[in-house]
């Protein structure tokens, strides 16, 4: 399947007009000798029925249907209402470009606009941007904020920070002088106050934290904003879970500068890890080393409202290399999924959303910490996600489970090896209370084989 | 049809109304869990509306934008084509929107086998040796990019200083050089548009990493003197970056990778269809020649067979540079795009941009200055010079265009044009649709002279009036506040 | 924004454009196989465009409709309420879908369950003993509904040759009636604009095979003597139809089945939901006392336990009236609604579309002329006796409630109201929308006195503006030629 | 889940408005003892995520999934572009009433009159309606239109028309003292023309014929026209797949009076019998008596093109029991389905698809045929579907197959007694060689088992 829209006349006519003989010519501008002088090889073209079909049985190969799930760690299951699809999917939406053309973009620009809104409403801050990547990448472009502003290079970064997040910060401030600093947890699975005071001092530029951190454990943000307060670090925030933002007191009154991290958790399905949606949100005397896109409000010639996108000059088409980040394409569809999702689940939703969430994870935590042999390595509160220390291998209670079509959850062994036999479990909304009881049940049955 | 402007949702919230309901909570409900943790109190202000609020908030507001499918889009550099309907449906598919990224690969070999695919495709068509997907978008294509050259760099010896950018290139590209720690020196384009060998030359040495080349460049020229620049810095032992957000023009017909080039990014959602979203998600995978590979960021994905992992074992990788994969659902579409053309659609594709692309310039290049008059592929930069004179800039002739019902070109760049207006149809335009960008721009050359103000107060048949930029940014109003 | 008109697929079709491709055959070709069967000629001018053609065409079209999705439809009679998301959803998945008819029951259960459910529920709610989900829309349901009567009294001994219907009924009933092989007479309303008793007792007799009644009648106000007339209708052994159309103001309030009626139809695409489509598909399941069951339309959905059969044993079935089971996706919807409403979901949807109904009728009875007083539910029937004063008709206030973005009523029906405007906003709207229409016809009232023009050249802001509907009847294309 | 939209604050405002105190004081019209007392017995309200349970779970019960199928007769599997789908759930398609009001309602309009094109282009015609219920109720119609042209009342019904067709006719006439005559096929599995000849006379008001008729095989229709017209009745031609269209000599240009069928075939899915799409179309001197709703081109004040629902005096709303036809609602979506199917298919497009119907089918025919056991009872030409007549019961053959997950066709035992042993087998191009292969091994198998 092909998709131009040329008959042969038509083509005749352009090249009479454009005075060729064959769209080969118009290639003549490239030498000869870097031709490619074969066809490419590559599968012959497949007509729309076969590539259904061909992608159906990719999806077959996955065999992910079969199972109930309790994974998280960064990327979470939940219901998705049918009108968010049904928007979002909507051609308007998904063929243009990014709004530089304010008159004919209103509906990208409103949007936009509403998500900010959103997100400082959620985070507690006052300026917010159109989207980052992903929470990975935004929160490594939070820790370059944080430098920009007190020109600082020591970052403290927690251990229990999400350890992909942690990664993604190294690669990113790797070339640039920055001066990483991980700081343990403690037995309530917080990070360690003991040893963040170690650490910080007066070089410190930034503190990150994330709440609920890796292991779902709500940290002390306030503390911590406070502590790095004190000497004069940034407090940065980061949320990979943001469902929970329905309850937990927000980042912006919880002491932080930047808040950021990802919001996958608002309407935007799994897909395998991506496109996810990076936020970013921060208090207004940081704007100006504010990274993305911005939507503004402005009015027309005629007096009316209208949207643009605004203060450019920040951004890498005006500033080019002096630019606060080199993000130009970001994940606008991904946010507008996520602004239908919270303005249909609303006031009343969204609260109602993160209380089932705690509540169901809560419910599962307290089962499986019932079964012998099962045990807590943190003394912390949860929201909805949990570890659990058993006394066998995590690989076996994973393999049993998943016999009984159950994957029970994320090894910690690969990023946290102090903490043998552990694994992350993540309760949603959307498992019901008969698949946690059967859970329980069958891990129990799979430790006492 | 005047619209009637449409609210802010939060200007229609009421208390009480309700877009959606969870099923009643299932466990014993334990009110003491929060009794320690910090919650938050109401928030002031959220919004309250029904669905049928939100369904014809969403509806009316998607009818405020212009978009591919509902007319041309010659938005230069942009790569505005077509996206075919059967790839939005097969990246729905139950399957694949519902895995999780920390599947076991045993439960998952689909979606691995699909990464995998595509890897191979897109060696094959650029000539390549090995792909990564974990690039976000382009831009973040280009920081993956010359974090690999340094990588590599650092590993001979010395990461170097510079990195040689032309002045015609993208922003994205001195900002990501930037963010991995090189200074740019900007080299000078010559007189027909290609990058400056004199001036590469003089600027290349042993302090420089790379020199990052657009090809075909932001003016729509191939750079027919790639492999002398490459060798020209090569020599120097410096490293070739092709930005790739032009492929467009090149699939099937030359390969980066036979030119010299050692790292590439390409734009999945330009040439490989895409969509952009209004501002993404994108794609931007990077692909590197042999010596580069050991840098590339991890996971990597491996195959014995038919059995694919994912493999984490490369020591020397710049490590991660997105929580997963990077855009699984891109990917998709991306593949079944490729599949679908097959090597003969992709290179009728180039063929049919370069086509319509030489079809616009020869039907405009009267009424429109081309600074450059080498010949150009899939894309042309007009400027507004000859309106100038009637006091018209492209800001005005892209207001105007906007009023008869076509999509304005790209104006931010590239810098050495004044006044640019680079165009780019694609290949999936139907001669109709490039006639009616024609004849728009026609019919604005002709009012710039005959009738100026209709142009300077364009565009008058918009969803809003010409809006003001420089408020919005002096006195900026970023968030709704009651 | 003035658009331009979007062309015919015809005009923009051109030799050997593709918007489709097979698959290659992959069984050995046999061209004889045509040798001796009346093959066509190539049809000449069938459209020939690309993919991206379409979806421009289509979009760009959809573009020029108003829809509820987009604004409040008070279009009267039509019950014009939101249609949920979800049920579009449910109505696509795969194993509903791809369904054959004719597949043995053994491996279709769970499209069995779905209507015997549904029929469950249409029984509780009307208060009816058993429902067929045969008929496409209202009117065939009425049609339906006729000849269940006719073959019940032809099975009693005479068909009878008459049937009874209001003056104010909708233009199907007499139609419906009369494709029944019945003559039609009409019954006055009086002045509460319900029947009329007397007028009723003075035309029934043993000859008249039923009455039509439609409650709440088109009028909107309740027929309070339904019971009284039902009996007047029985006594001389005929049945009573009722026209469930309206239905959308008695749900959960009072019963069809408790007020003698023995044969009812419902419109699913009007009190359930479901969409209309710009003029379908529909469906209008047919309801019947338990003495009326026999003739029901075979094949009926029986279960024994938790399995569900088809059966066509009814010896006195009136036979099939559709190819297979009727609408069976717009069944999925309609029961997707009814369980997402429940008990209280349904009463308040009626009490609430009755709520916003009386609102905008006490907002306007200043402006626009009431010809009937009494307390109406669901919607309400004004007219343009006022304006008529400044030769203002329904016509004009109609377009230029276009103008005012919203839609306007009904206004081809009740005959009884000259120049009607039969306005039923449903339960859907929120105040704000309502305001809207409130504000628009306060606007035009204003506007006739004031200026009368901008109401007959109405519309001014539209698509297209007024359009001659003599022309298209006197010199009739309706179909493209070159 | 509920769907409205006013607040309690909402509420309060508009009761003070009418001056009531509560909605249901706005029922005092229904006598009290009218009223139901109680609540409904329904189900309580469920919510999105328990509806979208709830019908997964019903849909797991159906079991179709699971099978490849050869079933036709009447309903046909094929292809349906992904842009179809999309296009037609456009909200601006999918929400709007019937257009009565055109100024607003110029999308479908224009798709009707377009639609309207195609099927005259299709089926040799000069008017066609935005369209009738299905097939077999369009059949229906055309039958009381012809009786109302010639006011003539009998009706000459071939036994190859679909036997569902054939009860709907009996059910929509048996009121109007019409005169239904069945004609017998011959040996080819055509209309026997020495029966037709028998029945055929100057009181007969219409002469049916389906090609590709019920059997699979096709009918001469032109001779049959010539032969009802040389008796003054009217020749009308049934079509119930509609993908023959592109193969098959137009009706109208076979002496067809009236062309009527259903036009499922065209991008609208099984659905389990409906909704599908009747169609109708006829030449210009039968418009009067023409059934349901027709698009118009007309010009509007500044003389621009538009379209109007036009010649409604034939309709029901303005003539009542007079009307032409009691059609009101009829299937506007299905249409646009229609539209975009063809559209996409174009001209080429149209003539591969009938022609890999045709090939694959009698492939599978000669497959068939081919095994020891199988015969085929009709000598006449196929197109899509086909008779074969086995040794072995239907019933017994169809169990075996069903094992291995194929759905054999459909057994002509209800219909016609007299074809022991006999199935009708449809193909269609989604079937591949290599099902069709399977389909005929396993199919020996069980005959030789
Ligand atoms: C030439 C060029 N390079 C790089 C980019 C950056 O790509 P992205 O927007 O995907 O980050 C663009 C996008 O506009 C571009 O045109
Ligand atoms: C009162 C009434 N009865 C019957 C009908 C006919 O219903 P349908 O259009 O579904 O055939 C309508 C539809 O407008 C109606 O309003």
């Amino acid at each position: 399947m092909s998709y131009i829209s040329l008959s042969q006349k038509d083509k005749k006519e352009m090249l009479k007009v454009i005075g060729a003989s064959s769209p080969q010519e118009l290639f003549d501008s490239i030498p000869d000798d870097k031709k490619l002088k074969r066809k490419l090889k590559i599968p012959k073209a497949k007509t729309e029925p076969e590539i259904m079909e061909y992608f159906n049985q990719k999806a077959h190969k996955n065999k992910n249907n079969e199972y109930i799930s309790f994974q998280g760690a960064g990327a979470y299951q939940h219901f998705i209402p049918a009108a968010v699809d049904y928007l979002s999917s909507r051609g308007e939406f998904v063929s243009p470009y990014t709004p530089y053309q304010a008159e004919v973009s209103q509906g990208t620009l409103q949007l936009i606009f509403e998500f900010q809104t959103l997100i400082c409403q959620l985070s507690g801050m006052e300026i917010s941007n159109a989207s980052l990547y992903d929470g990975a990448s935004g929160t490594a472009e939070a820790v370059l904020m944080a430098s920009r502003i007190n020109r600082k290079s020591k970052i403290l970064v927690p251990k229990t920070l999400h350890p992909h997040y942690r990664e993604v910060i190294k690669t990113y401030t790797k070339n640039l002088g920055l001066d990483i600093q991980e700081i343990k947890y403690d037995d309530s699975g917080q990070i360690s106050m003991t040893e963040l005071k170690k650490h910080l001092d007066k070089e410190t530029s930034a503190v990150l934290c994330q709440s609920p951190n890796y292991f779902g454990v709500i940290e002390n943000l306030d503390k911590i904003s406070s502590l790095a307060h004190e000497s004069k670090a940034l407090s940065i925030a980061v949320v990979t879970e943001a469902s929970s933002l329905g309850l937990l007191k927000p980042p912006g009154e919880q002491g932080a500068d930047i808040v950021t991290g990802e919001a996958q958790s608002f309407g935007i399905p799994l897909s395998f890890g991506g496109p996810y949606l990076g936020f970013m949100a921060c208090q207004k005397e940081f704007l100006r080393q504010f990274p993305g896109r911005i939507s503004g409000e402005t009015k027309d010639v005629n007096g009316n409202q209208g949207f643009v996108l605004t203060l450019s000059t920040r951004e890498q088409h005006i500033r080019r290399e002096r630019a606060t980040s080199n993000i130009c394409t970001n994940q606008a569809l991904c946010a507008l999924r996520a602004t239908i999702f919270l303005e249909l689940l609303g006031k009343n939703g969204l609260r109602q959303w993160s209380w089932q969430n705690l509540q169901k994870a809560n419910y599962a935590y307290d089962l499986l910490k019932g079964i012998k042999g099962v045990k807590s390595p943190f003394s912390g509160k949860v929201y909805n996600e949990f570890i659990i220390q058993t006394e066998k291998d995590w690989a076996d209670i994973e393999k049993g489970l998943m016999k009984k079509k159950i994957i029970p959850g994320i090894s910690l062994e690969k990023y946290y090896p102090e903490l043998k036999k552990c694994g992350l479990v993540c309760v949603t909304e959307v498992s019901q209370k008969q698949d946690l009881d059967r859970f329980a049940e069958q891990f129990k049955e799979i430790l006492s084989a | 049809m005047n619209m009637i402007r449409e609210r802010l949702i939060f200007e229609i919230s009421d208390k009480g109304k309700k877009g959606f309901t969870f099923p009643e909570l299932d466990v014993p409900e334990k009110k003491n869990l929060t009794d320690s943790i910090p919650v938050r109190e109401d928030i002031k202000d959220f919004p309250q509306v029904s669905e049928v609020e939100v369904v014809r908030h969403f509806t009316r507001l998607s009818q405020a934008n212009y978009c591919i499918d509902k007319g041309i889009y010659p938005l230069g550099s942009c790569t505005m084509k077509y996206n075919p309907k059967i790839n939005e449906k097969v990246a729905q598919i139950e399957n694949f929107i519902s895995a999780h990224p920390c599947l076991d690969t045993k439960v998952c070999q689909g979606n691995l086998e699909i990464l995998s695919e595509l890897e191979d495709m897109l060696i094959e068509i650029t000539g390549m040796k090995a792909f990564t997907f974990q690039p976000a978008a382009g831009a973040q294509g280009e920081l993956v990019g010359m974090m690999l050259i340094r990588a590599c760099l650092e590993d001979r010896g010395d990461p170097r200083k510079f990195v040689l950018i032309p002045d015609s290139a993208h922003g994205t590209n001195p900002s990501s050089a930037h963010i991995c720690g090189y200074k740019v020196k900007e080299i000078k384009s010559n007189k027909s548009g290609t990058v400056d060998l004199e001036d590469l030359r003089k600027n290349m040495n042993k302090d420089v990493a790379a020199v990052m080349i657009t090809n075909p460049n932001t003016l729509g020229i191939f750079e027919n003197q790639i492999k002398e620049a490459a060798e020209i810095v090569h020599s120097q032992g410096g490293l070739v970056y092709m930005d790739g957000a032009n492929m467009n023009a090149l699939m099937g017909i030359c390969r980066p990778g036979d030119m010299g080039v050692d790292v590439i990014h390409l734009n999945l959602h330009k040439t490989f269809s895409t969509p952009h979203g209004g501002g993404g998600p994108g794609s931007g995978p990077v692909g590197v020649q042999k010596g580069l590979e050991p840098y590339l960021p991890i996971p990597r994905i491996k195959h014995k067979g038919s059995h694919f992992s994912l493999d984490e074992n490369y020591p020397k990788t710049i490590g991660r540079v997105h929580g997963f994969y990077g855009h699984f659902l891109v990917v998709v579409k991306a593949l079944a795009y490729i599949l679908s053309l097959g090597p003969d659609g992709l290179k009728e594709a180039s063929e049919t941009a370069v086509l319509n692309s030489n079809y616009i310039r020869k039907s405009l290049e009267k009424e429109y200055h081309l600074k450059y008059k080498a010949p150009t592929l899939h894309e042309c930069v007009f400027s507004d010079k000859y309106q100038k004179k009637h006091n018209i800039s492209n800001i005005d002739i892209a207001k105007r265009l906007i009023d008869l019902k076509v999509h304005p070109p790209t104006m931010s760049f590239p810098l050495i044009v004044h006044g640019a207006l680079m165009t780019e149809p694609t290949e999936t335009e139907s001669k109709a649709d490039l006639d009616l960008f024609i004849d728009a721009m026609k019919q604005i050359d002709r009012e710039a002279k005959e009738d100026p103000d209709v142009l300077k107060s364009a565009p008058h048949e918009s969803y809003v009036r010409r809006l003001d930029e420089t408020k919005a940014a002096r006195a900026p109003r970023l968030r709704w506040k009651p």
